[in-house]
Formats: structure tokens, C-alpha cells, sequence
């Protein structure tokens, strides 16, 4: 496998020369960085030159110390039985992207959920601005920077009584008296 | 004047015996249908409840005066059918309507019903409902076309429009109808199949596709009306194949078991099939069923 | 002379119990716990035979299941579905989700207390309750409409402006009719 | 003349939708000419919440991404872990770990039986298995304590051994149900008018399957055989002896099919793991959940479900706590953009026949 691995990175550098290229890992996966502008090259290049056909999934990881976003490709050959991770960076306070979705159409459903959820603006997607929210006027809620827990305990009710982390049986046992079972009493605390 | 009493009484004798037998049956498909997907199933008078429960609601919504009409039409269809249904052979406590020509009468007063349930539907608002109701309505082109056939053949057969003329026909020969016609008899079984609306002509108020169809905005009241007259349409259909075909009924006993075994014919059937597409169902009646139907016609003119 | 306060009680309890006996659940999903109605309704468990069915639509169901969480999109189309059924009409939370939130406590797109928003009748705990739980929940439920005391749809009705409050804090853009029936 | 153009809803209160969402249908007649779905009703911020939980704490989040088959998100995410860390898991543990996937996946085909019959109306069979999918349950409880949310596979291993007379009790549920499964073929697939319902319905096109993103069964029904126990072995499933089937057509007919047959070599693959059972540990353990860190970087574990690869991204920055995790459903593409090219030119009757034998689970989708 290792070979097959050295082959297909010599073969993408030969057509990519700035990439920087991942490969220590002992299965069958090897990660390749590359800057925003040629993203759409490679992605058609892996996909209808070198058989990278099945795009396996597509994240996006906010590094807030760093103020970038960065998109990762995971990309999938059925021939060669070798995974790709295809990554590229961008600004975090300007983030923008030209869209992808004319290379795997399921990147349309992508692209659409990282506009909400991160406020990746893609230039060229054609969708409604409501995806999985609904009249959503918070930050792009899956930004490092918005605090959900702090949200939640602001917009919705909150039931009384259960603030602290004492064991359910305990309490019981206290409120009515009722005995813990025998079997019970080894998984209370 | 005693007789107009005795008539007035009758009718509504026939007509609590018609919803109490409907509802029954219902019930009693419930129970089959549980019993062979290896449940318990709801008591056999669980219809009477939920009957009641219906009757009982505090609201219920409507969305224009049309809405009324549509269970009334059905309930007006259903009672209007059974007054001319002769239920007992010789019985003066189930009167009827008996005139000359009530079989072609009863052909159309069988298609007002769902006539009806168009307009309330289409007042409704809901797309379910309306297109519900053009299902119902194609279904409907489906099966008339055998079950007229069928009926054609025995009034050409014998001569007479008249269903009691044909109880005392079979009453005199001593053989049922279904043997002495029977393509008539196969060409009308497999019209009631789409009558009954069970699986697998269930696409009026198919639940995966259209909730449930045509009634989809009706609750409360609404629902029980037409739930009632459903009922007594479900005993209408059956008693009239009895009188047509099984050669009618001397006492209550024999009625219902004639008519629960007729029952019986597309409650199985609607277990183990898969629910047929409109037009799959449409080909399907001008298929076999018209075929057995123009078998039927053809045995009246040429075999007498 | 038929005494009119006693013939009403007798009405009551004959609605009542019918009532009871006939509980129609309107099949709406909103969450995970859908995934114990199919055993409920099927051979082991066969709720069938306490007179609990499915409803395909909102104007014929009795009893709203919440099943699990609602997020706040949900929330939107539960109070409509719910302001269309017809009265009497049972809400029953299903699945600490709607008790307290759950596991999803800190998520910013569920609720976590279901009665502040909807009169809720009954509360089955549990993630997931089994469809035993289920058919103990539908029994209180019972015991609670042959008392009188399921009437979620007159407090909802009485506190409605209370209720639209909580609703639209959390619904802000508010585009449905209003409660008029 | 050009026929009227009327938009109608499914969902998201339907009862033939396959769970909260709504397809938004433009209709001319009974025929579909544009389908747009409209998901969210169900999005919980899974992947927002495990940033703010442990490593471990996150593994309860795991199984509530798609409920009727909930053990392939948990392998996922236990060995997307054990890449990460390059954690060791026992020989048993693995051969546990195939068990309760090919249960799950079992108990799944069972759901889906009910699902895909009762979109057609033949209520008959899905009463049957998804009441026999009970036995199922049964197992899983007293393996793993819950019914239907087991959080049994476990980073380094699995949560508790086999019970005593475990493999017995599994064994005699195979056979059973291996039974049952005439009964439900007799009335199902022997059947004429489930085959004029599905032949020829919601084709999928087998050029472009792979690069819309199709998966699984789907995938399988195309004619294009692709299972990533075999592509992409994970646990020890390039020990065991089984075939992936493959149907030509892409059509419902083919993909019931293809799931027919799998259901059959699942129950082969259970007996075959029950046998090549090796006694040992079962649990690597992991250190203090409340200091665990796992190193800086990202994995990618992808698991075979019954819809198909269902995958867990992670990405640690070297903390006690996840920078990101995604999880990648087969929904996320069946159900979005699949299903509205699917349902292109359908009748609005197979609307939801075809969201079934898609395998749409809307859970997936949103999160």
C-alpha cells in the first residue's frame, strides 16, 4: 500500500507542485493541503483523472486561535481503495469560497449547511438562505466563538429542582423514606 | 294510516339494524385483520366507541357551508339505498321502497354518495381532499363498468328491473343466482372488492399518500356521520349481493351469515395485497371483472 | 323531573368513558421516540387492544404524542398541528426530552420544558421509555379522562395569552392564524 | 393544453414520510415536476454539543444520530478514536463489535420490512417483522441494557462481555427469524402487485450513482457492487465469508431485492462470528475520561449501515474535548439531493415507497 501511496502523491505534486503532503499514517489514507485557489482544480483533477470518485465527506473545522476556517475533502477511490484528505484554509473573518457543487452534486447540500452554520459565504450557490434553521438571528451558531449552553439557559425555560448532580435514588430515598433495593445499591453512589 | 306507522317504524328499525350490523362488522374486520398480523385486536364493539367518542367532541371545524353537505350526502345516499334494499324476503318489519326499475335507481343512488363527498371535500381547502376525491371518482369509472355489466345481465336475463322480482325468481327456482348467472355473479364480487375500499383499492384514503384522503379535514361529527352512514352502506352493499345472488334471507340469522361470509371476501383479500396505483386499479376492472361482466351479458342473451 | 345537573354528570361519564376507551394518536413523529410507536402498535405490546390507534391527520386525533425533543422549527408546526385538532384534545410528553431537555439540556435549538408552551397531560420519563412505559402512559392518560381531569385544551384555551408569550420568545417570526376555535 | 400546476406538501406531519421532514412537491396532474425537500425539523446541534463534552462524554450523543440502526454511528466514532489515538482493541471485542452491528443492521432490514410495506399499503408483513423485530430487542437488552440506544461499542473495546448463554439465545432467534423470512417473501415479493408497484419506479441511474454520492443498498440496486465491509474492511469482517449482492436496475423492485438477500447474509455472518467466537479481554481501558486527550489531528472512520456509509470525522486539537466532530449520514445525500432528482416524473403515489427504499432517515440529515 505504501507504494500505491507514493505513486498517486508523486503523480497529484507532478500536477500540483505547491501541495503539502501528509503521509504517516499506517492505513490506507494520506492528506493533501492546498491553498484556496486551486482548490477546484485538484478536486476535478482527483475526481475525473484519477478516479477519486465518491466524495466520502466534507467538514469544516473552526481554528478560532488562528482565525482561519479549514475545509476538509475526504475523497474516496473504489478502484485504488484509498482515501484522500483533501484540505484548504480560509480567512476566518472574511470567509468565502467559490462554489464546488458542480463537481459532486452533494456538495450543494454541503455548502448550504456550512453557509449557515459557519457563515462561509459561497459565491455562485444557488439556494434559499434558510437551510436547517428557521428565522435564526443568532451568529452562525457552530462558530467556536457562540456559546450554546449560555444561549439555551437564556432563551428556554429551564425545570427547577435538578441543578445539582445528586444520584435520583438518594433523593428519593430521602423525600419518601422507600428503601434502595438490595440489587440497586451497587450502582449508587 | 296503520300501515304509513307500521312503514315509518320499519324504516327506522332497518336502519338501527343496518348501523348496529355495520359498526359490527367493522369492529369484526378490526379483529380479523389483528388476528392475522398475530395480535389481540380491539373488542369487537370498539366502533361503537369510537362512534361515540366522535359524537362527542366538544368542536369541530368547518370551512363553509358545502362541508355540511358532504357526510349529509352520504348518510342521505346510504339511507336512501337501504330503503330499497329488501332486507328480509317476507317480512313486514323491514319494509321497502319496492317499485318496479329500483335497480337502476339503486345504481344511481349509489354513486350521490361520494358525488356528495366531492363538493364537501373540494370546500375543505386541503389538496389531500381533492385529489382524495378525484381517486375516488376514477375508482369509481373503475368498477361501475363491471357491476353495471353484472346487473344488466340479470335484468336482461330475467326480465325484470325489479330486485324483489329477482328474490322471488330465485325463490321459485330454488337455485341462487349465483349459480344460474354465475359470470354475473364473479364480475360483481370483484366490482365489490373496489366498492368495499379495501386493500388494494384502498387509493382514496391511502395513508401514506394522502393522510386519509377525502375526509382529512373532517373530525368530530363529521367523522361520526360518515363513519355511521359507511356503515350502513357497508350492510346495504352486502345485503343487496345476498338478495341478488345468495337468494335472500327468510330470518335474521341466515342474513348474517350470508352477508358475513360475503364480508369475509374482501377483508382477506385486503390483507395480503399491496395497495393497487389509480390507474392500475382502473385497468384492473376493465380487465377481468368487465370481461366476466360482457360473459355474463352475453349468457343472458344467448342462453336463456 | 330529570334533574339537569345530574343528567349532565351521567353524559359526562358516558363521554368519558368513551373517551377513554377510544384514543386516536395523531401519527406525527417529532422526534426519536417514533421509534418505539411501531412495537407499540405491533404484536407484543398491540395498544390496538386498549383502543389506541393511529390518525393520519390532526382534525381526527385525540392525543398529540410528543415523541422526544422538539426543536424550535418543530415547535412551530406542533402548535399549529395542535391548534387544529379538535376538543378534547391530550398532549403527552414522551421522553425526558420534553421534561428537561434531556441530554440536549444546553442545545440551542430544542425547548426543554414542553407545558410552558403546550398543556401537557401526561409525562412518560424515560430515553428511550419502552413501549411498557408507553401503554402505562396511555393508561394514566385514561384514568385521567375518566376523572374529568384531562382538560388541557380549557387551560389552553384560558391561558392562551401566557402561552402565546412563551411561544413567541422563542418564534419570533410569527406567521400562523390565531387560536380561534 | 398545459395542465395546472398545484404544490403540495408531505410532511412534515404525514403519515408517509419517513420521519420529521417535509418534500415540497410541484404536481401537474399526478405526476411530480419538481420535488424540493425541506429538513431541520430535527436538528439538535449534535456536533456543537460535543465540543462542550468529553471524549467519552460524547459517545452518549453517538447513537441518537439515526435511531432504527444506531451501533454504526457508535463504531464509527469508537474507531475514528482509535485511529486518532492508535488505541489497540482486543481480538473478542472486535468479533463482539461485528455481532451487534449485523444485529443492528438485522434489526434495521426488519424496520425497513414494515416501512417499505406499509408506504405500499400490505400492513400484513410490517406488523409481522417489526413485531418480530422484538426478539432483536431482546438480545440487545440483556447485552446491553437498553432496547433501542445501546452505547455498547466503546473506544477500546466494548461496554460489558457477553452474558452467560448468549450465543445460544442468538443462535435460536436466527433460526427464527430465518423462518419468518419465508413467510414475509410469500406476500411480499411473490406478490404481483408489489412487483408492478415498484418495478420500474424511482430509478436511480447507475452512471451517475457514484458521483451523486449514492451509497449502500441504493448503490448495490444500480448493479455496482460496493459494500465497504469489503472495500474497506474495518474489525474483521475480511475473516468472515459472505457476499454482497448486487441487483441490476436501480429501481425499488431492485433494491429490495438487494436487501432481501442481505438480510440473509447477515444472519450467515452472525452464525459465522458466534462460531470463530475467541475467548479473551474485551475492553482496552482508557484512562480517566475526565483527563483523556487525544493527540492533535483528524480521523475519518466509515461503517457499512443499512443505508448505506455512514462515517464520523473528528478532529482533537490535542485537548479533553473534540474541536469538531462530523457525522456523515447516507441520508445526508439520499435524502437532499438524491431524492429530489428521484422523484422527478414520479407519481405522487410512490412518493413515499421511494423515500423508503431510499433508506431516508431525516435524523441524519440535519443532526
Amino acid at each position: 500500500m505504501k507504494e500505491l501511496k507514493e505513486q498517486l502523491i508523486n503523480r497529484i505534486k507532478a500536477h500540483f507542485p505547491d501541495i503539502t503532503v501528509e503521509n504517516n499514517f499506517n492505513y490506507n489514507r494520506f492528506d493533501v493541503s492546498i491553498n484556496k485557489e486551486s482548490i477546484h482544480s485538484i478536486l476535478f483533477y482527483l475526481k475525473d483523472v484519477m478516479g477519486f470518485k465518491h466524495l466520502s465527506d466534507t467538514n469544516c473545522v473552526d481554528w478560532l486561535e488562528e482565525g482561519e476556517f479549514e475545509i476538509v475533502f475526504i475523497v474516496w477511490s473504489p478502484a485504488e481503495k484509498i482515501k484522500i484528505f483533501v484540505r484548504t484554509r480560509i480567512d476566518r473573518n472574511n470567509p468565502v469560497l467559490e462554489t464546488l457543487d458542480m463537481i459532486w452534486p452533494q456538495l450543494h447540500t454541503y455548502e448550504r449547511e456550512f453557509r449557515e452554520m459557519f457563515g462561509i459565504q459561497f459565491t455562485g450557490l444557488e439556494a434559499p438562505d434558510e437551510f436547517i434553521l428557521e428565522d435564526w438571528q443568532g451568529p452562525p451558531p457552530y462558530r467556536r466563538d457562540f456559546d450554546t449552553a449560555a444561549f439555551a439557559a437564556e432563551t428556554f425555560f429551564e425545570r427547577p429542582g435538578r441543578e445539582d448532580a445528586e444520584d435520583v435514588r438518594e433523593a428519593i430515598t430521602k423525600l419518601t423514606g422507600e428503601e434502595i433495593p438490595e440489587f440497586a445499591k451497587k450502582y449508587s453512589r | 294510516m296503520e300501515s304509513v306507522l307500521y312503514n315509518i317504524l320499519g324504516a327506522v328499525a332497518t336502519f338501527l339494524l343496518a348501523f348496529v350490523v355495520g359498526m359490527i362488522y367493522g369492529g369484526l374486520n378490526r379483529k380479523i385483520t389483528a388476528r392475522v398480523q398475530n395480535r389481540k385486536g380491539p373488542p369487537f364493539y370498539q366502533n361503537f366507541i369510537d362512534a361515540m367518542k366522535l359524537a362527542s367532541k366538544r368542536s369541530a371545524i368547518h370551512h363553509g357551508i358545502m362541508q355540511h353537505f358532504g357526510p349529509a350526502f352520504i348518510m342521505v345516499s346510504s339511507v336512501m339505498s337501504l330503503m330499497v334494499v329488501p332486507v328480509l324476503t317476507h317480512n313486514q318489519w323491514f319494509p321497502n321502497l319496492n317499485f318496479h326499475g329500483d335497480l337502476i335507481f339503486l345504481l344511481y343512488i349509489m354513486v350521490f354518495g361520494p358525488l356528495g363527498m366531492a363538493l364537501g371535500a373540494g370546500q375543505t381547502g386541503n389538496p389531500n381532499s381533492a385529489i382524495g376525491v378525484t381517486r375516488g371518482l376514477s375508482l369509481m369509472t373503475g368498477f361501475e363498468i363491471p357491476w353495471v355489466m353484472a346487473l344488466v345481465a340479470l335484468m336482461i336475463q330475467y326480465h325484470t328491473t325489479s330486485i324483489v322480482d329477482l328474490m322471488n325468481v330465485q325463490i321459485q327456482s330454488g337455485t341462487w343466482l349465483m349459480f344460474s348467472s354465475p359470470f354475473a355473479f364473479i364480475a360483481a364480487v370483484m366490482a365489490m372488492l373496489g366498492m368495499f375500499r379495501y386493500s388494494p383499492f384502498d387509493i382514496v384514503g391511502a395513508p401514506a399518500e394522502l393522510a386519509s384522503g377525502p375526509i382529512s379535514e373532517n373530525g368530530g361529527k363529521y367523522l361520526f356521520v360518515m363513519m355511521s352512514a359507511g356503515s350502513v352502506f357497508a350492510f346495504v352493499k352486502l345485503t343487496l349481493y345476498v338478495d341478488l345472488f345468495m337468494g335472500g334471507a327468510d330470518n335474521l340469522v341466515i342474513l348474517l351469515v350470508k352477508t358475513f361470509v360475503l364480508y369475509l371476501i374482501p377483508v382477506l383479500y385486503s390483507l395480503t395485497t399491496v395497495r393497487y396505483r389509480t390507474e392500475h386499479a382502473i385497468r384492473w376492472f376493465w380487465g377481468w371483472p368487465s370481461f366476466f361482466g360482457l360473459l355474463a351479458i352475453l349468457q343472458a342473451v344467448f342462453f336463456k | 323531573m330529570i334533574n339537569d345537573k345530574n343528567s349532565q354528570k351521567i353524559v359526562d361519564i358516558i363521554q368519558n368513558w368513551a373517551r377513554q376507551h377510544s384514543i386516536w394518536v395523531l401519527a406525527y413523529g417529532t422526534g426519536c421516540g417514533a421509534i418505539e410507536l411501531p412495537p407499540t402498535m405491533t404484536s407484543r405490546y398491540d395498544a390496538e387492544r386498549l383502543g389506541v390507534r393511529g390518525a393520519a391527520t390532526p382534525r381526527q386525533a385525540d392525543v398529540l404524542l410528543i415523541t422526544g425533543y422538539l426543536t424550535t422549527k418543530t415547535l412551530k408546526r406542533v402548535i399549529r398541528v395542535y391548534e387544529q385538532m379538535q376538543d378534547p384534545k391530550y398532549v403527552v410528553g414522551f421522553g425526558s426530552c420534553t421534561i428537561n431537555g434531556g441530554m440536549y439540556y444546553d442545545s440551542y435549538n430544542t425547548i426543554k420544558v414542553l407545558d410552558k408552551y403546550l398543556p401537557v397531560d401526561v409525562y412518560i420519563n424515560g430515553c428511550m421509555p419502552r413501549p411498557e412505559a408507553v401503554l402505562s402512559g396511555f393508561a394514566k392518560l385514561q384514568e385521567r379522562i375518566a376523572e374529568g381531569r384531562a382538560e388541557g385544551a380549557k387551560k389552553y384555551k384560558e391561558n392562551l395569552e401566557w402561552y402565546r408569550a412563551n411561544q413567541k420568545k422563542i418564534i419570533p417570526n410569527w406567521v400562523m392564524p390565531d387560536y380561534n376555535w | 393544453m398545459r395542465e395546472k400546476e398545484t404544490t403540495l406538501y408531505i410532511g412534515p406531519q404525514h403519515p408517509g414520510i419517513t420521519g420529521n421532514m417535509m418534500v415540497r412537491l410541484k404536481v401537474t396532474g399526478d405526476t411530480i415536476v419538481k420535488a424540493t425537500t425541506e429538513v431541520g425539523y430535527l436538528h439538535r446541534a449534535f456536533e456543537k454539543l460535543q465540543e462542550q463534552r468529553n471524549w467519552l462524554q460524547c459517545f452518549t450523543l453517538m447513537c441518537r444520530f439515526c435511531v432504527p440502526e444506531p451501533d454504526p454511528a457508535e463504531e464509527s466514532y469508537a474507531r475514528a478514536v482509535e485511529l486518532l489515538e492508535g488505541r489497540e482493541v482486543p481480538e473478542r471485542a472486535k468479533y463482539i463489535r461485528v455481532l451487534v452491528l449485523e444485529l443492528a443492521r438485522l434489526g434495521a432490514y426488519m424496520l425497513w420490512y414494515g416501512g417499505q410495506n406499509g408506504s405500499l399499503g400490505l400492513y400484513t408483513v410490517g406488523q409481522w417483522s417489526v413485531g418480530d423485530r422484538n426478539y432483536i430487542l431482546d438480545l440487545f437488552e440483556e447485552l446491553t441494557g437498553g432496547r433501542v440506544y445501546h452505547m455498547y461499542i466503546w473506544p477500546g473495546g466494548v461496554r460489558r462481555d457477553l452474558p452467560k448463554g448468549f450465543e445460544e439465545k442468538v443462535l435460536r432467534t436466527m433460526d427464527y427469524l430465518e423462518n419468518r423470512l419465508k413467510d414475509y417473501d410469500d406476500l411480499m415479493f411473490d406478490n404481483t402487485i408489489f412487483q408492478k408497484r415498484t418495478q420500474g419506479i424511482g430509478i436511480v441511474s447507475k452512471e451517475k450513482a457514484i458521483e451523486w454520492g449514492v451509497v449502500g443498498p441504493v448503490l448495490r440496486g444500480c448493479g455496482i457492487k460496493s459494500d465497504i465491509r469489503i472495500d474497506d474492511p474495518y474489525e474483521v469482517y475480511d475473516r468472515l465469508d459472505f457476499e454482497v449482492p448486487t441487483q441490476e436496475g436501480g429501481d425499488i423492485w431492485a433494491r429490495a431485492l438487494v436487501r432481501r438477500q442481505e438480510v440473509r447474509q447477515s444472519i450467515r455472518i452472525i452464525r459465522q462470528v458466534i462460531e470463530q467466537m475467541p475467548s479473551g479481554e474485551y475492553y482496552n481501558r482508557i484512562p480517566n475520561p475526565q483527563k483523556w486527550a487525544l493527540p492533535k489531528g483528524d480521523a475519518y472512520a466509515r461503517t457499512e449501515s443499512v443505508r448505506g456509509e455512514v462515517g464520523m470525522y473528528i478532529a482533537s486539537d490535542g485537548g479533553t474535548k473534540p474541536r469538531r466532530t462530523h457525522f456523515r449520514g447516507a441520508a445526508y445525500v439520499h435524502g437532499v439531493t438524491l431524492l429530489e432528482k428521484v422523484l422527478v416524473g414520479a407519481n405522487i403515489s410512490d412518493v413515499s415507497p421511494i423515500m423508503n427504499s431510499l433508506g431516508v432517515c431525516p435524523p441524519e440529515i440535519e443532526r
